[in-house]
């Protein structure tokens, strides 16, 4: 059977060393396995390694590999085969994954089917990097055939293999029969049809020409559950949204806003994050004010989402110096992100804020914000498993995507020592020593986190949301 | 008459009308080494064949076209070098009336506006001044001064070239070129246009060049004349003298199918050319006239004859213009038959008498209007 | 009325009426053509001729214009009551009319051929190349010269007079019952104009084609009309034989219109007109049209003259012909 | 040639004897009384004038704030509260609608002028003029027309910054070429008609033949696209505000409107309806006072 | 005709040099980094300055240009930025669909548009008249978002007759890719035929008037060839103008109705370029809608000759 799968936008390149977007993750699932995986609860479970194991200090991580594992084109999947893939993740000129192999300093093949890596120091987050795109193995021979094009025809080992793709309308792929979990899998094909209008992704699984969909719009969520055809699957996700503020990237930081965090704490209580919630997502999404959502264990529960406080705000402003404050804030054109902004901007003026919004499409309103030039700037993340992901690189000093520029040495010590330590309960500690600061300095305004919403034809079984948003096809099958 | 106004030499024009992918194009060779001088306040009459290029000598004339050889000079000029400003400067001694009165008015436009056009195009008079001289313009060419806010499709074929004729004259030209201006009006009407453009003539030495097939027209109006077949010219010369004793055997065929204004005049259409008007494209070797001249020898065949002078101003392109035979001049039969005549002498009678009694009831009509 | 021609088509009260004018333009104008007969109508330009002729083949410029009164049967149709897809096998076929003015009247964006052998295809129901055919065999009995490349070449590629024949040719095509002529050779020469009129005359005596020709060149009146009518501002002033209205004319503005004629001769002096203007529809006088104008007006020109005839199918509409009697009694 | 007059005319012919009646004056335009009396073109302006004043009239008139929120009443259906219902974040469409009027008829006709302004007069001269003038106007147009309505945009958004004013620019400057060709067709067309060689007879200047015999002439099918352009351009200044040109939020104008409703067709197809209707009879008013202005310019239109 | 042809297609090979020059000019002024856009959430500083040396982006613009021009000398074009596709593939995939698009709706607009147009100004100012004018104008305005939705959610959805989206070419499944492509054709296709019944209209008003009408009818040529012939082929050039553009621009891509029926033409392609700064696939696409435009404009002026036949002499 056929499996029809919706995506909101058509993926970029199919090369897991080179691709940046969410939805081509979603694609990976099917089309690449990884070294290990995760449950819904973010456990790290095996994949293609059967085990680990960590050394003492930290530094070195021993990985058994699954035997019988074959890539598409027949390669076998080897202890070599993870030498040469993490190789490739640091050496191939294009690779996006550097940064998150980073800490690997060496492979080291220990038998067929077992792999050594040392590491210069310890990284907690390296198994979940392995659960994502660094850890997905890639067919060596292919790889070194086709280089930096190996995206045109992807070639790894997971339950479907790679048959053809039309930019902007279709990704299919066929099932690989000599797949190590191959029972598990009940469609012949996959294919994956890009389509970026909600109502019509979901009037085309309404009218059976898609069997599933990711992202249902919140907005549809009611009508979805009231079609008996249909069934709906959510789980919260790992990413956030809020507002970045320029507090020190060049000279528009120069500004009240970007200067003074009673400001940035005045907008954050003018804004009622319940009503967001209610009024642009119909209550499907989970209001925030941490990178990670309340349900998340790294969640710091000493600063709860805050209840909106007008008179608080004010009195903020006030003490700032300002009675009424203008203040831009740049927000992609998606219809979506700009109501939300409208509904902030109606909730701060009645705090004294006037906001100015400027819609940007999206590389302008990244270049902007990259350059500095901006105030404010609504944008989000997508998240990742391990906690770091969504903090390390925004708010310390030389994050690599700090576009607020925040930098504080103290916070930027806490959220390393967070990166070394593999005791759960230690970076915890870290992280809400760090929270306690950045809820006080506020260089980011986080608002909610998005729910990934699914919905499926009713003829589909076994389906299981994970909070990665990926769509994961073991166990699922046509009743 | 003084020098020449207008001159012409060695004037041709040739239209392509087929252009095969391949191969040499097909041209129509409409007019073919024209030398003309028209003088300073005469009339000049350009009479012939029916598509043997009048309009379009007359086009290049006033530099409407641009002849594909040869020159016209206005005033020693050439016309083809003046500069664009010059060329339109000129533009308001040289006046032109459509052959096709409807297709060259502008549908979008008022009589009065389009009559108006050539005095604001000179800059001439103020737009009260012109709107009262459009007034008189109209009144001269028979039409009335309330017409001036009509637009031309409201008007009939007569009206129309009426209209033609008002607006050339509008700029007071010193060369007006007419191509069959009177054609579509009715008698009197004819009559009281051509009245008009000989007092111009006579007031301000206006030049005329008329083209027109009524000969009776062209006998009374012009000083001398053209006579033109196939793109070129066979004869010239002052007007009496040509259609009393025409020279070249076209002439004498034009001569001889004038219809008479009388009954049973002629019994029948005896004289007409005979044979087919031969193609221009092809135009026949030797004397072009040759297939179809009852008195052709073997050498307008193969010859060409030039335009040669005949003494009196006069030149003929014909081998045997001295052998032919004289030709029967016929009676100069009056313009109307005896019982016309006899009723008009008393029109006249009472016109003059009844001048004023025409006016009081003219004035009165008007008042009737609402 | 005329017993050698057999009645063809008869005219009775035809006005034309324009919206908004106060005044028909047309007014209560009566004829009758027979088989092969000529009648041409003469008279000021701008009188309602044309109008007439397109009111007779129903081509009147709608809605402005229309047909306000009056029957015109044709072959036992009256034209004024009948419907527009009789009317058009009749147009072009039984009945053909040439426009006055050839440049506008043709198409520019199709070939001459095509547009007359459209004519022949629409009522002979023959093929293409046999229309093509009939086509250039009009072209060149309207003396066209190799009428075989001028059937492919576009309108504005022939001259003045030859668009003029193309449109004879169109017109001729089908061999009409009745032809309605608009001036069909003012832009002709004098030899050219022969041999057209040679060839409706032929036309006329080998099918009876009856002829109704507007014409301001009393030659070509005096040559082929059968019988002649003047018109004054929408009305016939004058009917009858052409003999009678050459040597005869009675109507006053016949009377200045023959008078205008140049003579071939030598030139001697002006030409003669009839002064004035005509007036306009607001200011048309109540009774005979031309009063304004005439010299032997009187007070009974207040009343609208009917048409009487005063010799045998000589008609006019005058109260006061015959003028040199009325002329004398005024004097005495 | 002559030497030029001292007085231009004096010495020429002005006509002799007496005017014989007197010349009556000017009539008014006759296109004014068509115009006024065409029941057709009267609806047509009946419509556009409403939409005027509204926009116009749009704060004095009693309605709700059009940016004012109420997070209990999203996305409501028409009530008697809110005649329009409300849109996506709560706020009262009626009034959005009427406040939106300003912007978007702005888009629609200034753009439009804009485009006609300059696209017609470039197109007359390349119809007109032929040769290299029509190849250099003609290949920018072509260049234009190639470059996607998007890069231009954003093009300008950066450059010029976002107000409503660049915004009618930018979709004025992209509907340009279409008003070029269509100028320049027409014109071309009308050259091969006797009437301007009589003009140039008469020996009217460029400018004049242009202008009274050209442009007159080839009005007709520019004032029909013109008219329709209204429409798209009004569309389409929603497009432009999303890029960060046009009008930006919360302030209102139907094409934004349109395209946020776009997400809720379903929930709350309202919100779609009233801009829909709006630009409907705009565009129908210009459309049918561009009907009656062509028969009122056409004189053989009765 | 022929050499005229032959003349301007040799002028429109500068023309396409000049365009692509500005093109990328403009390209290059827009704000926002195309390596930038690339990089993804993570932004890596050392994978952008590689990105950027292996595209030459830090190369002087000119340099650029030349670098680009002399590939597509050689038929390279170029690769996305975004998917590493060569260029000309992706063109090769999408011209296809994109063309049968384009014929389908602006067949549909002629079918619908010319025949309303004649009869609305055949019987101007009765109830046909205004029938056809309310729908073309109703075809105007309403978006071709909310009429390709409605109509998904009608034919697809609740009626199930034709599929919702998803394009089958040509050459594999003619019947399907024919049903596929109807409903975005006829949604385009009614946009269209609102503007050329409107022009139809105006153009026949104006041509009813002329006086070779009068001739086709004193011929006694039926109405129906009267008006189809006669009056039409003397009304088309506003129509030729108009329907040339419009066909250019639905070769350039039908940015919305694509993304509603998820079509892979042209337009969604050109936006997920632009968007993404992908350069070298926006020089493409626009080297092709270039093509389009001059070739269509080539069309109409050819046309204007063949209609009217008195152009021919303006050379
Ligand atoms: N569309 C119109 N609107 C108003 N008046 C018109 C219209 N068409 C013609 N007329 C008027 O009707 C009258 C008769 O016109 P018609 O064409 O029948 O004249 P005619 O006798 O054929 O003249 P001519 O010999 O000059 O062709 C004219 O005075 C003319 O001005
Ligand atoms: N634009 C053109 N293209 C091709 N041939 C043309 C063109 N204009 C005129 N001709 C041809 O040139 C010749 C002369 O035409 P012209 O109009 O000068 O004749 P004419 O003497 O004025 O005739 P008429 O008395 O019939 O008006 C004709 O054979 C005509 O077909
Ligand atoms: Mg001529
Ligand atoms: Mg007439």
């Amino acid at each position: 059977a056929d499996l029809r799968i919706g995506l909101q936008e058509d993926p970029d390149v199919l090369d897991p060393d080179q691709s940046r977007t969410f939805v081509g993750r979603i694609v990976y699932a099917s089309l690449c396995d990884k070294l290990v995986d995760i449950t819904p609860g973010l456990e790290i479970i095996p994949q293609l390694a059967t085990g680990w194991s960590w050394s003492e200090d930290g530094k070195t991580l021993t990985m058994q590999l699954r035997e019988g594992v074959t890539f598409h084109d027949g390669t076998p999947f080897d202890a070599e085969a993870v030498k040469a893939n993490i190789d490739r993740s640091q050496n191939l000129p294009e690779s996006r994954r550097k940064s998150e192999v980073k800490s690997i300093t060496g492979v080291e093949v220990t038998g067929p089917h077992e792999v050594q890596f040392s590491l210069a120091d310890p990284d907690a987050t390296l198994l979940a990097q392995f659960a994502d795109r660094a850890g997905m193995m890639v067919s060596p021979t292919a790889a070194a055939a086709a280089g930096a094009d190996f995206g045109l025809n992807p070639v790894c080992s997971g339950p479907f293999k790679f048959v053809e793709r039309i930019q902007q309308d279709r990704i299919v792929l066929e099932k690989f029969a000599d797949y190590w979990n191959a029972d598990a899998i009940s469609f012949d094909r996959v294919v994956f049809l890009p389509i970026p209008d909600t109502t019509v992704r979901l009037a085309n699984l309404r009218a059976g020409d898609l069997d599933m969909l990711e992202r249902l719009a919140a907005t549809d969520v009611a009508s979805a559950k009231g079609d008996a055809s249909l069934q709906v699957e959510e789980a919260v996700s790992l990413g956030y949204q809020g507002i970045t503020v320029n507090v020190a990237n060049g000279e528009r930081a120069n500004n009240p806003l970007g200067q003074d965090a009673r400001v940035r704490q005045a907008l954050s209580l003018a804004i009622d994050r319940n009503v967001i919630n209610q009024v642009v997502f119909e209550g499907a999404f989970a209001p925030g004010n941490q990178p990670f959502p309340p349900t998340s264990p790294w969640y710091d529960t000493r600063f709860p989402v805050p209840e909106r406080d007008v008179e608080k705000a004010k009195a903020l402003l006030k003490e700032a110096g300002f009675d009424r404050l203008e203040i831009e804030v740049q927000v992609a054109n998606n219809p979506v992100q700009m109501q939300l902004m409208q509904v902030v901007q109606a909730m701060a003026a009645e705090a004294g804020f006037d906001i100015k919004l400027t819609a940007k499409e999206f590389a302008t309103l990244l270049k902007d914000q990259t350059a500095g030039d901006y105030q404010a700037s609504q944008v989000g993340w997508s998240g990742r498993v391990d906690p770091d992901g969504n903090i390390h690189q925004f708010q310390t000093c030389n994050g690599g995507i700090n576009d607020s520029k925040y930098c504080d040495p103290e916070v930027d010590r806490l959220l390393n020592a967070a990166r070394v330590s593999n005791d759960t309960a230690e970076r915890k500690a870290s992280y809400d020593a760090a929270r306690a600061i950045l809820a006080e300095a506020m260089p980011i305004i986080y608002l909610y986190h998005q729910t990934w919403i699914w919905a499926l034809s009713d003829k589909l079984d076994g389906f299981v949301p994970y909070p990665d948003g990926m769509i994961r096809l073991e166990g699922v099958s046509f009743k | 008459m003084t020098g020449a106004v207008l001159e012409t030499r060695g004037l041709e024009k040739r239209f392509v009308t087929h252009r095969p992918l391949f191969g040499t194009p097909t041209e129509v060779h409409a007019v073919n080494g024209v030398d003309l001088a028209i003088h300073e306040g005469e009339t000049f009459a350009i009479v012939g064949e029916s598509g043997c290029g009048k309009s379009t000598l007359a086009r290049m004339l006033i530099g409407l076209i641009r002849p594909s050889a040869g020159q016209v000079l206005y005033q020693g000029r050439e016309m083809s070098g003046l500069p664009q400003k010059q060329m339109r400067a000129l533009r308001r001694d040289l006046q032109f009336i459509f052959q096709d009165p409807f297709s060259s008015l502008n549908p979008r436009m008022t009589i009065g506006r389009l009559v108006e056009e050539p005095m604001r195009a000179h800059g001439i008079g103020t737009p009260g001044e012109r709107r009262e001289r459009v007034g008189r313009l109209l009144a001269r060419v028979g039409l009335r001064p309330e017409h001036a806010d009509r637009y031309p499709h409201e008007f009939s074929g007569g009206q129309r070239q009426r209209i033609g004729i008002a607006r050339a004259l509008a700029s007071g030209p010193k060369v007006l070129i007419g191509d069959e201006p009177v054609s579509a009006l009715d008698v009197s009407i004819q009559a009281q246009v051509v009245n008009m453009l000989e007092d111009l003539k006579e007031e301000f030495g206006l030049t005329l060049v008329v083209i027109a097939h009524d000969l009776a027209v062209i006998r009374h109006m012009s000083d001398r004349v053209a006579v033109m077949y196939l793109g070129e010219v066979v004869e010239t010369g002052p007007v009496d003298a040509v259609f009393d004793a025409p020279a070249h055997p076209y002439t004498r065929a034009l001569m001889g199918a004038i219809p008479v204004p009388a009954p049973g005049a002629r019994d029948s259409v005896a004289a007409i050319l005979e044979g087919d008007v031969p193609n221009p494209t092809a135009p026949p070797p030797g004397c072009r006239f040759h297939t179809r001249c009852p008195f052709a020898v073997a050498r307008c065949t193969r010859e060409r004859p030039a335009l040669a002078d005949m003494g009196g101003g006069r030149r003929a392109a014909c081998h045997l213009r001295d052998e032919l035979p004289a030709f029967d001049t016929r009676a100069p039969e009056p313009g109307r038959t005896p019982g016309a005549a006899r009723r008009f002498e008393l029109w006249r009678t009472a016109r003059s008498a009844g001048q004023d009694d025409r006016h009081r009831k003219t004035t009165q009509a008007e008042e009737t209007q609402p | 009325m005329h017993a050698e021609h057999p009645r063809l088509l008869s005219v009775d009260g035809l006005s034309v009426r324009f919206r908004h004018h106060p005044a028909n333009i047309v007014d209560d104008v009566s004829f009758t053509i027979g088989a092969g007969e000529t009648l041409c109508i003469v008279g000021e330009s701008g009188c309602g001729k044309s109008l007439t002729a397109l009111a007779l083949m129903g081509l009147l410029p709608k809605p402005a214009a229309q047909v306000a009164a009056g029957r015109a049967v044709f072959e036992g149709e009256d034209l004024v009551a009948l419907d527009e897809s009789r009317m058009s096998d009749i147009r072009g076929n039984r009945m053909a009319m040439i426009f006055q003015e050839p440049m506008t009247s043709l198409n520019p964006a199709f070939t001459v051929g095509d547009q007359i052998a459209e004519a022949v295809r629409r009522h002979r129901g023959v093929d293409r190349a046999a229309a093509r055919g009939r086509a250039r065999e009009m072209l060149e009995q309207a003396r066209i010269p190799a009428a075989e490349k001028r059937l492919d070449e576009y309108p504005h590629q022939l001259s003045g007079g030859m668009r003029q024949r193309a449109m004879i040719a169109m017109a001729l095509a089908n061999d009409p019952a009745l032809l309605i002529a608009d001036e069909p050779t003012t832009a002709l020469d004098v030899t050219i104009q022969a041999q057209v009129l040679r060839l409706i005359r032929q036309l006329q005596a080998e099918r009876g084609t009856g002829l109704l020709m507007i014409t301001h060149d009393l030659g070509v009146v005096a040559e082929t009309a059968d019988r002649v009518a003047v018109m004054y501002a929408g009305r016939i002033v004058e009917e009858g034989p052409v003999a009678a209205i050459f040597d005869d004319p009675q109507h006053p503005y016949t009377i200045g219109l023959m008078g205008s004629v140049p003579s071939l001769g030598r030139r001697s002096g002006r030409l003669e007109t009839i002064p004035g203007l005509v007036p306009t529809p607001e200011a048309m006088p109540r009774g005979c049209r031309f009063s304004t104008r005439c010299p032997f007006a009187a007070a009974v020109c207040a009343e609208t003259p009917a048409l009487t005839e005063i010799a045998p199918g000589h008609r006019v509409a005058c109260a006061r012909a015959p003028i040199e009697l009325r002329v004398a009694e005024d004097a005495a | 040639m002559a030497a030029p007059d001292a007085v231009p005319g004096a010495a020429r012919a002005p006509l002799p004897g007496p005017v014989d009646e007197p010349v009556p004056p000017r009539r008014g335009s006759r296109s004014w009384t068509k115009l006024r009396s065409n029941p057709v073109a009267l609806l047509g302006a009946a419509l556009v004038l409403f939409f005027v004043l509204v926009a116009a009239l749009a704060p004095v008139l009693p309605v709700a704030d059009p940016t004012a929120t109420d997070w209990l009443a999203v996305r409501k259906a028409p009530s008697a509260a809110h005649w329009f219902g409300t849109d996506e974040i709560g706020r009262d469409v009626l009034a959005r609608m009427i406040w939106g009027a300003q912007a978007s008829l702005l888009a629609g006709v200034v753009s439009v002028g804009i485009a006609v302004a300059i696209g017609v007069p470039l197109g007359m001269m390349a119809g007109y003029w032929g040769g290299w003038t029509d190849a250099a106007i003609s290949r920018v147009t072509e260049a234009l027309l190639a470059v996607p309505f998007l890069i231009l945009a954003i093009a300008l958004a950066a450059f010029l910054g976002p107000s409503l004013t660049n915004a009618m620019i930018a979709i004025g400057l992209s509907a340009m070429p279409i008003f070029i060709r269509l100028a320049r067709g027409q014109t071309l067309s009308v050259m091969t008609e006797d009437y301007v060689e009589g003009a140039r007879a008469i020996g009217l200047g460029h400018g004049a033949i242009i202008g009274r015999y050209v442009l007159p002439n080839i009005f007709p099918p520019i004032l029909v696209q013109a008219t329709l352009t209204i429409a798209t351009a009004i569309i389409a200044e929603a497009s432009l505000s999303f890029l960060g040109l046009g009008q930006q939020p919360p302030a209102p104008s139907w094409g934004s409107m349109l395209n946020v409703a776009k997400n809720f067709l379903e929930q709350a197809p309202w919100m779609a309806l009233w801009p829909g209707i709006a630009i409907f009879l705009v565009v129908l008013g210009f459309n049918l006072l561009g009907d009656g202005l062509r028969d009122a310019l056409d004189p053989r239109e009765l | 005709m022929l050499g005229f042809i032959g003349r301007r297609l040799i002028i429109a090979i500068p023309t396409i040099v000049l365009i692509s020059i500005f093109v990328f000019a403009l390209q290059k002024l827009l704000p926002g980094d195309p390596v930038l856009a690339m990089a993804g959430e993570e932004r890596d500083p050392e994978v952008l300055e590689f990105l950027r040396e292996k595209y030459r982006l830090n190369d002087p613009i000119p340099q650029q240009y030349l670098h680009w021009m002399g590939g597509v000398m050689q038929g390279d074009l170029g690769v996305s930025l975004r998917t590493r596709q060569p260029v000309l593939e992706l063109i090769a995939e999408k011209l296809p669909v994109t063309i049968q698009l384009a014929v389908m709706a602006m067949t549909i607009a002629l079918m619908i548009g010319i025949p309303a147009g004649i009869l609305s100004a055949v019987h101007k100012g009765g109830w046909i008249d205004w029938l056809a004018n309310l729908f073309a104008l109703s075809g105007l305005s309403v978006p071709n978002f909310w009429l390709g939705i409605m109509l998904i959610l009608l034919v697809s959805v609740k009626l199930g007759w034709l599929p919702a989206s998803g394009y089958q070419p040509l050459a594999t499944d003619p019947l399907r890719s024919i049903q596929t492509m109807l409903m975005p054709a006829f949604v385009l296709g009614t946009g269209l035929a609102a503007t050329l019944m409107r022009h139809t209209r105006s153009a026949m008003l104006g041509v009813l008037r002329a006086d070779f009408i009068r001739t086709a009818r004193a011929k006694g040529l039926r109405e129906r060839t009267v008006i189809l012939k006669h009056a039409l082929r003397n009304a088309l050039v506003p129509i030729v103008t108009i329907s040339a553009l419009l066909f250019g621009e639905l070769l350039a891509g039908a940015v919305l109705t694509e993304q509603i029926f998820t079509i892979p033409g042209f337009g969604k392609m050109i936006v997920d370029a632009v968007f993404n700064r992908d350069y070298a696939v926006v020089q493409g696409v626009v080297l092709c809608t270039a093509v389009a435009f001059i070739a269509m404009n080539l069309a109409a002026d050819a046309a204007y000759r063949w209609l009217n036949p008195r152009m021919r002499e303006q050379g």
